[in-house]
């Protein structure tokens, strides 16, 4: 019991960091799964995070009630956004995401009543595992009921195919614009949380490592499914820690191997409805349908 | 069905290696043994001085162990958790630590933001944490978190006066770094010197922490033809400042920070970086007093290098911890130490002459103003 | 004035490393359909090599600079082969080599921090042309001469390549659509490592002459160039090798002078800003022809 | 047959891809209730045509007005909103989705509840969703793939994955049908078939432009035929009149009055 006990204080800070950066992921997913390739959820991220540290500072709000207005903010940021971005082609709108990572960046250090600038910001409350824990069920819950309605079923129409999913009636654009709101409002929070756990965020906080954690955790877990990105998150926080451990000496090169090596073998992720599909294919028996 | 008990097999196997590192990780030390954990940058975009500073803290505690300064019967441990630098993983290090009932205290920390989030898992934890790089005001916290550097100004202030006062300059141009809130403060100290001495301010140019090339800077600075440059940037900056300016043929006096202080620096920009003022408080070659020469021969022998600023700030962590622990009636415990350790005024092994701490905070120690001379050693600086 | 033509020659040397570190970032990205995250390690890793091997085998600057355009060609026709090659024809798209990237980028990245002891070094003085050139009103350094001619040559090729030859049809016509082009007879997989082993040289021309014009050779040389080099190829277009270097060239300008007139804090903001204003106002970049919708 | 109004009308449509005219002022008429077909050589435009009926391709030139309104810069969202559904050339399923789900995200447009209320799981929009499935498993049994729902609609044969694609068609219950050569590269029994399944469409109501290439099941089953070619229009009227025409001769064989070379083999 107490070798238990030992474990979860020991590795309730990885957990911790497995549950934020699920939202980070889930964000990001939330635009994937609609087909777009964006990594603007680092900026969403900074709102939200930014945000909730102002309203914890100012109004000493528990954390909970702080992602609620960072959710709002990532939100209404991502509307913003979506509007510019929607207008540009694939490939373009990936590297302006990109570009809007670089930006976030310079935003943050050059808005020092908001941000703090150059010295970052303190945050002075910590949100607990659980709140965490509570928080990204809700969201999950939220991702579970969508990939089982109509938003579900369309977006992956869009994503796979999205002039065949036009003459179906099915606006694209709409779509996408909905998947980014949801991106804006996960990702505020993700942000918060993030804000929350490290207590204190600068401009690097939300930067390119966080784009490349975000995206690896969301493509390694697997981009089909909303529970790809929190399978992902959670391996992907733990590596370090584990190639540390068994590693030491060449823990980032180890864990880059293991990155290449997953890929390389499983390029849809480790979570693949996929493969799930095929085997109901075989199998002569009828399968589960999602429902309403 | 035989692929669901394989993957149930796989994660039971997992478990209890995870289970098992944890137990490892924590196996009883020997009586008299207490562990240190250091979260260190030993990769990552600030390896270089990481390095430096977890080989003066391994020094140190080598020190201690050997000649009992950390009490009779007690040795020190140092368990490591590399951060590379990364706010999250630098976090999860520490809860790992706080965590481990056999570590007593911990040291890390170059950048601000990291100190930033571990202080208050230290309070929470009654953890005792000593900051060996990172500075900023208020940073140190009754009793848990302390800081074994200065803050930073007072000695580049004293450069500057003599400078000031010896060279008379009439015109002069301030390099700083504008993303960093340290550099910042020590250009404007600096600036505020030279303006009270009556020189002009001919030129405040910015670089970022992260830029590469100079060659604009150094053409702008020049194009105001100062009689004195001095450069307040974070190392990389610095070396790439001071580098094109020389390049460019600018042949006045040069001053910059202990930045260009480690023999890599100079092994690297040789000539290019002789005769620049900087101050700093350890220094091989002119640190003398006993503690100094013993360390840095040990350094020598281990590492086969000299040491630097930053290794010397490893070392002094270590001591203060050990100090505290000397201190302590009984069986040591963190509180104790927290308590013993916030109740010291002076730590007795340094290698500056003497260390002053006030609540936590360790004060400006003696100061040096060198320079590199063409025998690549640093010696004393002296207006030529 | 002379000022002023100092900073404009430093602004064309500094985009000029920004275009030539860009050509093959872009020359990537629109020939296989790769957002190569890890282009920066092979402008460091080249750099790296040839420090080594002036340090080493005291060989000249000139054979320092072959070594490390080889070395970052091989570097890049590797990371193709064992990291990009298995993804193709799996539909993964765009995604997974994006990751596999980013492994490369984390992997090449810790070993070249392991190779340099985590410092960042600079060739020794006496190795490569450290003057100036005083043409009397104004005084060019050799470097950036140098910097300038590597990257208008570099251009100019591998410009007439596309163009001009077979192989560069060829490159054309892989494109977005390897499959498409192997029924039309190219051979795709000499066009990927041609490709590959182009981005690689360039990249790692740019790391050596860079690393030894700013005296700094270290594993994070190659992500300052990542970040202004992306910025060029977006600027420019990412299937046009003229428009990445003149964006290139726009950048080096304009940040040289912002950081002159202005400020630095306006620096990269403005930078960037440019560069989403570009992708706004042109939505469909050069590319955007055939596209008869946004997909 | 040329009493029933008008469904569709092309006026003088032309499409410029760079400086080439896919389509060069093409005017032609679909009424209602008819199997129409769109028959040419390869390259003629026919599936330009298609893409800019379902505003995939906008018109350089030239208008096209379906059911009273004109389709002019028209989303292709907004189109199928209309009434237009459409099949490919080659198919295009979305990979990754059963049979079921494919015919699903055909019923889209009569879904009956907003995207909101199916992800709140509203008890109206659960019943919609449970009548969205019912019709879609009918018209999976209505093109002959009744037993295939689960089915990942990859892993069928060509023939099959066509079956599906009709469903999916169907799902949005259009007034237009455009079906993109839909007998490529079935055997005889299977052209057959579908010949047969599109015949009982439009005896259901819907009109059908299909493009086709087989001469025999255009002779068969279309009412009314236009040919194009170089994106020109070459011949409009019945099948049979459109077969025997001297330019359609030519524009298939280089030759003039050589009718014989074309005959109705099915």
């Amino acid at each position: 019991m107490e070798a238990i006990l030992d474990f979860w204080a020991a590795y309730s800070a990885t957990i911790a960091f497995g549950l934020v950066n699920s939202f980070i992921a889930l964000s990001c997913y939330a635009v994937l799964s609609a087909g777009v390739l964006s990594f603007t959820t680092v900026m969403f991220a900074a709102v939200g995070g930014f945000v909730a540290a102002q309203m914890i500072g100012m109004f000493a709000l528990p954390p909970l009630v702080a992602f609620l207005f960072a959710g709002v903010a990532g939100g209404v940021a991502a509307a913003v956004i979506a509007v510019i971005f929607l207008r540009l082609e694939t490939h373009w709108m990936a590297l302006a995401s990109l570009a809007l990572v670089l930006i976030t960046r310079v935003v943050v250090l050059n808005t020092p009543t908001l941000t703090g600038g150059v010295q970052g910001m303190l945050v002075p409350v910590r949100v607990s595992v659980l709140e965490l824990f509570l928080a990204l069920a809700v969201t999950a819950f939220v991702f579970y009921r969508m990939h089982n309605s109509w938003y579900g079923l369309v977006s992956r129409a869009v994503r796979e195919d999205p002039s065949v999913a036009s003459t179906m009636g099915i606006s694209t654009y709409r779509v996408q614009f909905i998947a980014f709101l949801i991106s804006g409002a996960v990702g505020g929070i993700g942000g918060a949380a993030l804000a929350t756990t490290l207590q204190f965020i600068s401009a690097d906080t939300y930067f390119l490592a966080l784009a490349f954690t975000m995206i690896a955790s969301t493509v390694l877990g697997g981009s089909f499914h909303w529970f790809g990105p929190i399978v992902g998150a959670f391996v992907f926080t733990a590596l370090p820690t584990t190639m540390q451990a068994v590693l030491p000496e060449i823990q980032d090169v180890a864990k880059g191997v293991v990155l290449l090596v997953i890929m390389i073998l499983l390029p849809r992720g480790l979570v693949d409805p996929r493969v799930l599909k095929l085997r109901l294919s075989r199998s002569p028996k009828t399968a589960e349908q999602p429902d309403a | 069905m035989i692929m669901k008990t394989g993957t149930m097999r796989l994660g039971a196997a997992l478990a209890a290696a995870a289970f098992s590192l944890a137990g490892s990780a924590w196996a009883d030390p020997a009586p008299g043994q207490y562990n240190i954990g250091i979260i260190s940058d030993d990769t990552g975009p600030l390896a270089a001085a990481g390095i430096s500073y977890h080989r003066g803290a391994d020094l140190a505690i080598e020190e201690i162990n050997a000649n009992g300064f950390a009490g009779e019967g007690v040795t020190l441990n140092l368990l490591v958790k590399d951060s590379a630098t990364d706010a999250a993983r630098a976090v999860q290090a520490m809860t790992q630590f706080a965590a481990d009932r056999t570590v007593l205290a911990t040291t890390c920390c170059i950048i601000t933001p990291i100190a930033g989030a571990l202080s208050p898992i230290a309070m929470n934890n009654n953890l005792p944490l000593v900051i060996y790089g990172a500075t900023r005001e208020g940073l140190p916290q009754e009793p848990y978190v302390t800081s074994v550097v200065a803050l930073p100004g007072p000695q580049e202030v004293m450069m500057s006066e003599r400078l000031a006062s010896e060279l008379k300059p009439k015109r002069v141009a301030y390099y700083t770094t504008g993303d960093n809130d340290i550099f910042l403060a020590r250009a404007h100290a600096v600036k505020a010197v030279f303006e009270e001495a009556g020189a002009e301010t001919v030129a405040e140019i910015s670089t970022l922490a992260n830029d590469t090339d100079f060659t604009g800077p150094a053409t702008q600075g020049m194009g105001t033809n100062p009689d004195v440059i001095m450069v307040m940037t974070t190392q990389q900056p610095a070396v790439g400042i001071i580098s094109a300016l020389r390049q460019r043929g600018y042949e006045g006096l040069i001053g910059t920070s202990e930045v260009i202080s480690p023999p890599a620096i100079y092994q690297k920009s040789g000539d290019l970086i002789e005769g620049i003022p900087f101050a700093l408080s350890f220094q091989p070659g002119l640190s003398d007093s006993p503690e100094a020469t013993t360390f840095i021969e040990a350094y020598q022998a281990k590492y086969n290098e000299l040491p630097d600023v930053y290794s010397a700030q490893g070392y002094t962590a270590i001591h203060y911890i050990a100090q505290g622990m000397k201190a302590i009636d009984g069986e040591p415990t963190r509180e104790k130490l927290a308590e013993e350790m916030w109740k010291i005024t002076s730590i007795d092994h340094n290698l500056y002459g003497g260390q002053e701490i006030v609540n936590g905070q360790a004060q400006i120690p003696e100061t040096l103003i060198v320079n590199w001379n063409s025998d690549g050693e640093v010696a004393l600086w002296e207006n030529q | 004035m002379q000022l002023f033509l100092e900073q404009l020659v430093n602004g064309i040397a500094l985009g000029s490393l920004y275009g030539l570190f860009g050509i093959g970032f872009g020359l990537v990205f629109a020939t296989l359909g790769i957002l190569n995250t890890a282009h920066g390690a092979y402008a460091s890793w080249a750099a790296i090599i040839g420090y080594f091997a002036v340090v080493w085998y005291d060989v000249s600057f000139p054979v320092a600079i072959a070594v490390g355009v080889i070395g970052g060609g091989v570097l890049a026709i590797l990371v193709d082969q064992i990291g990009f090659q298995p993804l193709r024809n799996r539909k993964t798209g765009m995604l997974g080599a994006l990751i596999t990237s980013i492994a490369f980028l984390i992997i090449l990245d810790s070993l070249a921090g392991m190779a340099t002891n985590h410092q960042s070094w600079a060739f020794p003085s006496r190795t490569y042309p450290r003057g100036m050139l005083d043409l009397g009103f104004m005084r060019i350094p050799y470097m950036q001469l140098i910097i300038i001619g590597a990257m208008v040559f570099c251009a100019a090729g591998i410009y007439l390549l596309i163009q001009k030859t077979r192989i560069g049809a060829a490159m054309r016509a892989v494109g977005w659509n390897a499959e498409a082009a192997s029924l039309g007879g190219v051979n795709a997989r000499m066009v990927i490592l041609l490709t590959a082993f182009l981005a690689g040289a360039t990249s790692g021309l740019a790391g050596v002459l860079g690393g030894a014009a700013t005296s700094n050779i270290s594993y994070m040389l190659g992500e300052g160039l990542l970040l202004k080099g992306f910025a060029a190829v977006v600027v420019g277009g990412y299937d046009d090798v003229r428009g990445t270097v003149l964006a290139g060239i726009l950048l080096g300008i304009c940040e040289v002078f912002i950081a002159q007139y202005l400020s630095t804090t306006f620096r990269d903001g403005f930078t960037y800003i440019l560069l989403l204003t570009f992708l706004v106002m042109r939505p469909r970049g050069i590319f955007g022809s055939g596209n008869f919708m946004r997909a | 047959m040329h009493d029933t109004p008008t469904l569709l009308q092309l006026r003088a449509v032309a499409k410029h891809f760079g400086g080439v005219a896919a389509v060069g002022g093409l005017s032609t008429t679909v009424r209602k209730g008819t199997v129409h077909g769109l028959i040419g050589p390869n390259g003629a435009g026919k599936t330009t045509v298609i893409n800019l009926i379902t505003g995939l391709f906008h018109p350089t030139d030239g208008e096209i007005l379906f059911d009273g309104h004109n389709l002019e810069a028209k989303p292709p969202h907004e189109i199928a909103a209309l009434g237009i559904s459409r099949t490919y050339q080659n198919v295009r399923l979305f990979s990754g989705m059963s049979a079921l789900e494919q015919v699903l995200t055909g019923c889209f447009l009569k879904r009956g509840s907003s995207l909101f209320a199916s992800f709140a799981g509203l008890p109206a929009a659960r019943r919609n969703w449970e009548e969205a499935r019912a019709k879609s498993l009918l018209l999976l049994a209505r093109v002959g793939m009744a037993g295939k729902a689960d089915v990942l609609a990859e892993t069928l044969s060509y023939g099959e994955q066509r079956r599906i694609e009709i469903a999916r068609a169907l799902g949005s219950d259009p007034k237009l049908l455009l079906l993109d050569e839909p007998t490529a590269g079935m055997n005889h029994a299977e052209s057959q078939a579908i010949g047969q399944l599109v015949h009982e469409l439009r005896d259901s109501g819907l009109t059908i432009l299909m493009v086709e290439h087989n001469m025999g099941l255009v002779t068969e089953f279309c009412d009314s035929c236009t040919v194009m070619n170089f994106g020109k229009l070459l011949a409009e009227g019945t099948p049979r009149s459109c077969i025997d025409d001297p330019e359609v001769q030519a524009a298939y064989f280089g030759r003039k009055n050589d009718a014989k070379r074309i005959q109705p083999v099915g």
